[in-house]
C-alpha cells in the first residue's frame, strides 16, 4: 500500500475502495465495506438522542490521545451527558493529500479502541481527500445515537440551592494540545483529560434520581458552559473561584501567557447540577472514577430568575462571568 | 519559596488584610471628611484589582482610579491605523503581541486584516519574530513595538540581534511610552485631584525606585511601588493610606524582592544604547514631547518608521472617551458607549480591547451582578 | 503594563535559562540577569527575565502581611 | 454582524453563539440553539437507515447547486437508495477563517430549502473553524437518518435477466462542477443533476414488489458503482453503451479532455436494479418524475456467479470494465 | 456537418463495414494462409481500436499490432528519472500535460512527488503554463515537453511566446520524439514482420501524407492514413487489406478531410524556427539519432535542460518488457508481470500508465471476459 | 498519438477562435490555420486548431462507407 494519501484515494475508485478496505472495514471489523457506507438497524427503543462534531485539532496526536479517541470521546460524552447512553457512531473523514497512511491507521485504531471501551459501534463512514493546503492533516466528523432507557434524562428543573459541581480539573486539553502545538516554546507535562465518560455519567443518573443538567465544558471551556446554562434556565449561578480545581500545571502555563483556566476547553470532564441534598452521593460517585477522581462542588444554584454566572473571589467580591470574547491571545499586558 | 509565593493570595492573609485597608481607610475618610483616591498607574494594576476582587471590595472605602499604563490604551487612533496599514502591504509579515490583534483601526482591526488573509503572527516572545525573519528571507518581517520601559528593553535586544545577524528584512513600528513623561503631564494638567500613585511592579524592575523621587521632590505626591497579588495589591493601598494620612510624602518600595533602588543596569544600557527619546502621541492627550523612544539614527535600517512609507488617512472620529478614561478623568461608566455600542465582543476604544484596559476591566469583571 | 510571572531557574545556559512556572517550562533570556543562578526565582516578562526574586525580601512582606493579619485574627 | 468568519466564530465563545443564532438556528428554524447541539427524540418504528457523508466541493457553489444542497441531496439519496425514508439530518461545518458569511448563510439557506423539500428535519449542528489555509472555503458533513416502512428495503437477490436502469444522463454533476472551476478554461453550458431523489425512488419502491437494488453513482460514477454491485453480489452485468444517456455537452468536454463519462460523478442519478418483468412499469414511474426524465434501460444481468461488470460497444464487442483506477485527469493521448 | 461526423460510430454503417473488412481479411487469409498483419503507430489508434471494440471484433481476422506512438511509453526510464528529479527541486513549478504524471520513475511518479509537497500541476493547454510563468516570478516554471509531430509544434509556440514576453523563469524540458526516425529503425531491425501500417491521422495532419512516401518507396511497404473513429478504423484496416492483397504498395490517405499532401505548412516551419534535430533515447531500444527535437541554441534560455543540471543516478531495473511491447515484438499479455505486479493502479511501465499504451489498453479493454 | 477532437469556430480573433464541442466551449489558438473562418470544424489538441476539416471529404468518406455498407445490408 502507499504511504501517503492521495487525491486518487477520495475518488471513489481502485484506491478508495482500498483504503476503505484495509483501514477502515478493518480497524472497525465490518467484513464487507458496503456496510461502511450506509446501515441499516434496528434499536432496541424509540426514545434516541442524536448529536453530531466535527473535530479539528492541531496536532492530531497529543499526550493523552489523538484525534481518534477525541472523535470518539467527544461525541459519546454529548450523548452521555444528555442521559442518553451511546450505542453507535457514523463517523466522515476528510484528509489532506500527503498525509500518512500509517498516522491515519494509528487514528482509526484509536478511534477502534476509544468505540470498544465505550461500547459504541461504528456504523457507517465516509472518506474524502482534499488538495494539499485544503485541510491540516485530517478533520473527523462523528455522529452519534444514543438510547433513553429508564428515564435516565436529566430533568432540565432547577432550584435555589443545587449544587454545581465539575467532574475534574479544567483546563488540562486546551493546555496539552496548545503545548504540544510548540508554537508557544512551554512545555507542559500533562495529558489532555480526552476521556470518554459515559460509564460514570449513566451511573450517576441510576443512582440519583433527579440529576438537573450535565454539560461537558468543551469549546470556550467551563465559564462559557456554565454562562449557556445559566442563559439557556435563566439561573443565577455563583461558583466558588477557590473550589475550582485546577493543575499548577495549567495555572503555570495560563500565567506566563495571559490565559484564563475558566475559558480553556476540557474533553473529559462533565459539568453536574444536582439537588443539594444528593451533592455528596455524586461526589461520592464520582470519586470512585478515575476520571472522576478530582471532582469537586464548585458553586450553587442561589437564583432561578436571571440568567447570569457569578464568580466569588478568596476576598468575597463577586464577579460576572460572560462567555469568551473572541479568541484567547497570548498576550504581554 | 513557592510556599512564599502562595502566600500572596492565601485567602487567611487576605481577609485580615483587606480588614486593615477597611480600618485605614476609615482613618482617612474620618480624618478628610472624604474617600481617599489613589491611582494605578499600571493597566496590569486595574486588571489584578479587579480580577481579584480588590477594587470592588473597597469600593466603598477607597477611590481607585485607572491610569495611562495600558501600552494598548495609551496608542492613538492614527498610530493604530499606520499599523494597520503596514499590515496591508504585501509580501511582509507582522509579528505583534496578542495584545494589539483586537485594536479597532479607523477600517479595521488586525485581526480582521489576518481574516482577510494578510500575514499576521501572534508571538509570545519578541525574539521569535527573528527567528521568522530568518526563515523567510523573501518577505518583510515587522515586529510591532509597544510597550512601556518593562517591554522597551526586549525591544533593544531585538535590534541587538537584528544588527549582530544582519538581518535585512527585519524591522520594528516602535510606538513605546515612558512612565515619567505621562505621570508629569497629568500632574501638570492637574485636573485629576490625587493623594498618591499605585506605582507598577514590573515597570519598576527596570527602572528602579529612584526613578520616582520627583513625584515627591516635585510635585509633593507620594506613591507606592507594589506588585500585582492580591496581598500586595492591599498592602500596596495599605501603605498609601498611611502616607495619605501622616503627610510623609515619599516613594515606599513595597515590592523589594524585585525592585530595586536603581532599577536594571543591562536594560537600561540596552534601552540607551538602541533607542533614543521622541515625541510620542497619547490616545486623547495629543503628542508629549519626549515622551517615548525611537530607534537610534545609526540603527535605522531596523525602523520600519523609516523604511516603509504608510498613509492610513485621518483617523475616523468615534465618541470613544479612552482618552479621558486613562487620564483618570472619567469611569469607563461615564462613556455613553460602555456595555452597548462598545463591548469585548466590538470594542470601540482600545480600552476595551487589552485586558488591562479599564474598560475592558470595568467591562469584565466590575459590572453589577444585577 | 506587562505581565510578569515567578518561574525558578532549573537550566542555565550563556544567554538563556530554562525555567519552570508550577511544571510549565520554558527557555528565557538572562541577558537582563546574567548572574541568575539554577534555583533561584525571576521575573519573566515577553520570553525575559526581567529580575531575580530576592527571597528575604519576599519572606519580609509576607511577615508584615501576617502582623497586620494576626492583630485582626487573633 | 463581522463579513467574514474568523477563528473565534469557533472557538465556542460569544462569537460561535451568535454565528449560532443569526445563521443556523435562524435557518433552521430551530427556537434555541441548545437544540442545534444535541437533540433527543422519538422516532415512529425502530428500523432506521443511518449514513454519512463529508462534501468538500470546489466551487462552493456551481451551476445547479450549492454544497449545502448538495449535502442534503446526497445524504437523503443514500437513504432512498437504501428504501429508507429519509426523516432526520445532522450537519457538521469546517469553515475556513476568512470565508464570507453572507456565502454561509447562502448555502445553509440551501440546505432548509432542500431540506423543507425533501421532508428532513435538521435535528443537530456543529461548526468548527480553521485557519485560513487549512481548509477550501467550507466542508460540511451530513449524517442521515431514515426509517424503513412498509417492507420497502430492496430485496439485494438478483437473476438472469434482471434490468439495469439509470434514471438520467450521466455525468452531469462532475462535468458541470468541473468546468465551473474554470481551470480548463471550458464552459459548459449545462447544471449538475444534484437533485434529492426520495419521492421517486420511494414510489418505485411502493409500486413494485421486488426491486433488488438501488445506488446512486456519485464519486466514480456508473461503472465504479456497478463494478461494486457485481462483486458485492457476484453478478454479471453487461451494459449496452450506445443505450446509456450522456449529454452531448459532456460528451464533448470529455472528447477534448480525455474523460470517459462512465467514471464521472453524478449527484442526481440513481441506478436500479429490477426484475426484468418490472422493468417497463419502473420506467414508467421514473418518467414521470421531472429527476428521471431521461431514464434508460441500459443493461441486464446476465450471470450470477462471477462479479464482473461488461460493456457492449456498437460493434457488438464486449470488454471488462473496471473501477476507476486514480484519478482522471486531462491528457493529451 | 456534426451529422456527417456522427456518421463514424453508426452502428448502422459500423456493423456491415466492419462485415466488409472480415470478408477482405478472409480473402487474404486465403490467399497468403495467414492472418495479415498491420502495426498501427499511434497509441491513440490503439485505445480506440480497443475502447471500441474493433479490435476485439477482428481477433480472428487480423492480427493488429501495436507500435511505438505514445509519447509517454517510448519514454526512457532516465528520462522520466530526469524529470521527478527536476521536480524535486525547490522554488518550482512542473508544468505538465495530464499524461505523465502516474509514469513510475526509479523511484517515485510525478504524483508521488505532488502528493509529497512538490508543486507540480497539470495543464491542458500548454500556453497555460506561459501564465503561470507571469504569475509567479518568484518561481522556476518548467514544462514537461513530450509529444511527436502533432504536440511539438505547440511546444515551438510556447518557446515563442516566451521568447517575446522575455520570461526569465520559464523553460521546457524537451523530450520529444520523430514518427519517420522509429519507423525507419523498426524496418531496418527488421524484426516485426508487417503487411502495412496504420497510419497515425493526427500527426499526419502536421506532417503531411508525402511524409511516408519512403515507406513504399525504400521499404515497399505500404501506408493508410486514418482517423479515430471506429468507421475510421474499419476502412483503414479494409483498405490496408486491399493494398497487401492487390501488393500495390502505396500510402493511402484516408483522412483527407483533415490530412492534406504536405501537412501544416505554419506548424512545420515553427518547429524548425525553434528545435533542431537531436539523438533520442526510446525506451527498450537506446538512443536513435535524429530522432527528437530539442530547442535550438539561440533559444537556450529556454531549455530546461541547458538551465538546470539533474542527476536521478542510474535508473532502477524492472521486468517490464515495454521495450519489446513498443517495437511489437510481445503482446502486453506476453510480459509476466501483466495484470499482476503490474496494472493501472500500479503500473510498472509506462506502457501501462498511458490510456494509449498498449498495455493499459489490453488491460482496459481487452481482457478477456471470464 | 494525440487526442484530438472536431470544434466548430463560433468566434474569430487574431489568434484564437472560441469554438464548440457538442456544447461545449473553449478557447482555442489558431496560429496553426489562420485561415479558418467561422462556421468551420477544426482539429483541436492541446488547446490548438491543427487543421480545418475539409466537409467535403468528409462528405465523400461517408459515402465509401455507405458504399461497401450498401453492399452487405441490401
Ligand atoms: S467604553 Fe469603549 S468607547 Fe467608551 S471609553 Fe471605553 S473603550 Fe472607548
Ligand atoms: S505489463 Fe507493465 S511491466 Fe509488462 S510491459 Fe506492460 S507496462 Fe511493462
Ligand atoms: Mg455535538
Ligand atoms: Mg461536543
Ligand atoms: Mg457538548
Ligand atoms: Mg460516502
Ligand atoms: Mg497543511
Ligand atoms: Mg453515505
Ligand atoms: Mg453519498
Ligand atoms: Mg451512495
Ligand atoms: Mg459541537
Ligand atoms: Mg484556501
Amino acid at each position: 500500500m502507499e504511504k501517503r494519501i492521495s487525491l486518487a484515494h477520495g475518488d471513489g475508485g481502485e484506491l478508495s475502495h482500498r483504503l476503505i478496505k484495509s483501514v477502515f472495514v478493518e480497524a472497525f471489523g465490518h467484513n464487507n465495506e458496503a456496510m461502511f457506507d450506509a446501515s441499516a438497524l434496528t434499536i432496541p427503543v424509540r426514545d434516541i438522542a442524536v448529536t453530531t462534531d466535527s473535530f479539528v485539532i492541531k496536532p492530531v496526536f497529543f499526550p493523552g490521545g489523538s484525534i481518534g479517541k477525541l472523535a470518539v470521546a467527544g461525541t459519546v460524552n454529548d450523548l452521555a451527558v444528555s442521559g442518553a447512553k451511546p450505542l453507535y457512531l457514523t463517523c466522515g473523514f476528510v484528509i489532506e493529500e500527503g498525509f500518512e497512511i500509517s498516522d491515519l491507521r494509528a487514528i482509526v485504531s484509536d478511534m477502534a479502541k476509544e468505540a470498544k471501551k465505550t461500547g459504541v459501534t461504528i456504523i457507517a463512514g465516509d472518506t474524502k481527500v482534499v488538495e494539499r493546503g485544503s485541510a491540516d492533516g485530517v478533520y473527523i466528523n462523528t455522529t452519534g445515537i444514543g438510547i433513553y432507557e429508564n428515564g435516565r434524562k436529566p430533568s432540565l428543573q432547577f432550584t435555589e440551592g443545587d449544587a454545581v459541581i465539575i467532574s475534574g480539573t479544567i483546563g488540562d486539553h486546551g493546555i496539552a494540545v496548545l503545548a504540544e502545538r510548540g508554537e508557544l516554546g512551554i512545555s507542559v507535562p500533562i495529558d489532555s483529560d480526552c476521556a470518554s465518560l459515559n460509564t460514570m455519567l449513566l451511573k450517576v443518573c441510576e443512582e440519583i434520581d433527579d440529576v438537573r443538567i450535565m454539560r461537558d465544558p468543551t469549546r470556550g471551556g467551563l465559564a462559557t458552559t456554565l454562562v449557556e446554562i445559566a442563559e439557556d434556565f435563566s439561573l443565577t449561578i455563583v461558583l466558588n473561584e477557590s473550589s475550582i480545581p485546577v493543575r499548577e500545571e495549567v495555572h503555570g502555563m495560563c500565567e506566563l501567557i495571559g490565559f484564563d483556566p475558566l475559558y480553556i476547553a476540557n474533553e473529559g470532564k462533565a459539568i453536574l447540577i444536582v439537588p443539594n441534598e444528593h451533592k455528596d452521593k455524586v461526589m461520592e460517585i464520582l470519586l470512585q472514577f478515575p476520571e472522576g477522581k478530582d471532582a469537586a462542588v464548585i458553586g450553587e444554584v442561589t437564583g432561578t430568575e436571571k440568567g447570569q454566572l457569578l464568580l466569588e473571589t478568596p476576598l468575597g467580591s463577586k464577579r460576572l462571568l460572560t462567555r469568551l470574547a473572541g479568541m484567547m491571545l497570548p498576550r504581554i499586558c | 519559596m513557592q510556599e512564599l509565593l502562595k502566600q500572596s493570595s492565601n485567602p487567611e492573609i487576605l481577609k485580615p488584610l483587606l480588614q486593615a485597608v477597611k480600618e485605614k481607610a476609615a482613618e482617612f475618610i474620618s480624618l478628610y471628611g472624604r474617600k481617599p483616591a489613589f491611582m494605578e498607574v499600571c493597566g496590569s494594576h486595574t486588571m489584578a484589582l479587579a480580577k481579584s476582587g480588590v477594587k470592588q471590595a473597597l469600593r466603598e472605602d477607597v477611590s481607585l482610579i485607572s491610569g495611562p499604563g495600558c501600552p494598548v490604551c495609551v496608542t492613538d487612533q492614527h498610530s493604530i491605523d499606520s499599523m494597520i496599514a503596514l499590515a496591508e502591504g504585501d509580501g511582509r509579515i507582522i509579528c505583534t503581541f496578542g495584545d494589539m490583534m483586537k485594536v479597532p483601526g479607523s477600517r479595521q482591526s488586525l485581526m480582521d486584516a489576518k481574516i482577510n488573509g494578510k500575514d499576521i503572527r501572534v508571538v509570545y516572545s519578541p525574539v521569535d519574530s527573528i527567528r521568522i525573519a530568518e526563515e523567510n528571507p523573501g518577505k518583510e518581517v515587522i515586529f510591532l513595538g509597544i510597550g512601556f520601559e518593562t517591554t522597551i528593553p526586549i525591544l533593544a535586544i531585538l535590534v541587538e540581534e537584528a544588527y549582530k545577524k544582519g538581518l535585512g528584512n527585519f524591522s520594528i513600528w516602535m510606538t513605546t511610552k515612558l512612565v515619567e513623561p505621562i505621570l508629569r503631564h497629568l500632574l501638570n494638567c492637574g485636573d485629576v485631584m490625587l493623594d498618591g500613585f499605585l506605582l507598577p511592579g514590573h515597570v519598576s524592575i527596570v527602572l528602579g525606585e529612584e526613578a520616582y523621587s520627583f513625584l515627591p521632590e516635585e510635585y509633593n505626591i507620594g506613591g507606592v511601588i507594589s506588585g500585582f497579588e492580591p496581598a500586595e495589591l492591599l498592602s500596596g493601598i495599605y501603605k498609601l493610606l498611611d502616607i495619605a494620612i501622616t503627610k510623609d510624602t515619599r516613594i515606599i518600595n513595597d515590592h523589594p524582592s524585585v525592585v530595586t533602588k536603581s532599577g536594571n543596569v543591562v536594560a537600561k544600557q540596552l534601552m540607551e544604547k538602541y533607542f533614543s527619546l521622541c515625541d510620542e502621541a497619547w490616545r486623547g492627550i495629543g503628542s508629549i514631547p519626549s515622551s517615548g523612544l525611537s530607534i537610534r539614527r545609526e540603527f535605522d535600517q531596523f525602523d520600519a518608521k523609516k523604511k516603509f512609507k504608510v498613509d492610513p488617512g485621518e483617523p475616523k472620529k468615534t465618541k470613544c472617551r479612552c482618552g479621558e478614561v486613562i487620564r483618570g478623568l472619567i469611569n469607563p461608566t461615564d462613556c455613553v458607549l460602555f456595555g452597548k455600542a462598545c463591548n469585548p465582543m466590538k470594542p470601540v476604544g482600545p480600552c476595551m480591547v487589552s485586558a488591562e484596559g479599564s474598560c475592558a476591566a470595568y467591562y469584565q469583571y466590575m459590572r453589577e451582578c444585577n | 503594563m506587562c505581565v510578569g510571572v515567578p518561574a525558578k531557574v532549573i537550566e542555565k545556559q550563556e544567554f538563556s535559562a530554562l525555567v519552570d512556572v508550577m511544571g510549565s517550562r520554558t527557555t528565557v533570556g538572562i541577558i537582563f540577569v546574567p548572574e541568575v543562578e539554577v534555583g533561584e526565582y525571576v521575573i519573566v516578562h515577553a520570553g525575559q527575565a526581567m529580575s531575580i526574586i530576592d527571597e528575604e525580601y519576599a519572606k519580609e512582606s509576607v511577615e508584615e502581611w501576617r502582623k497586620l493579619t494576626d492583630a485582626r485574627t487573633s
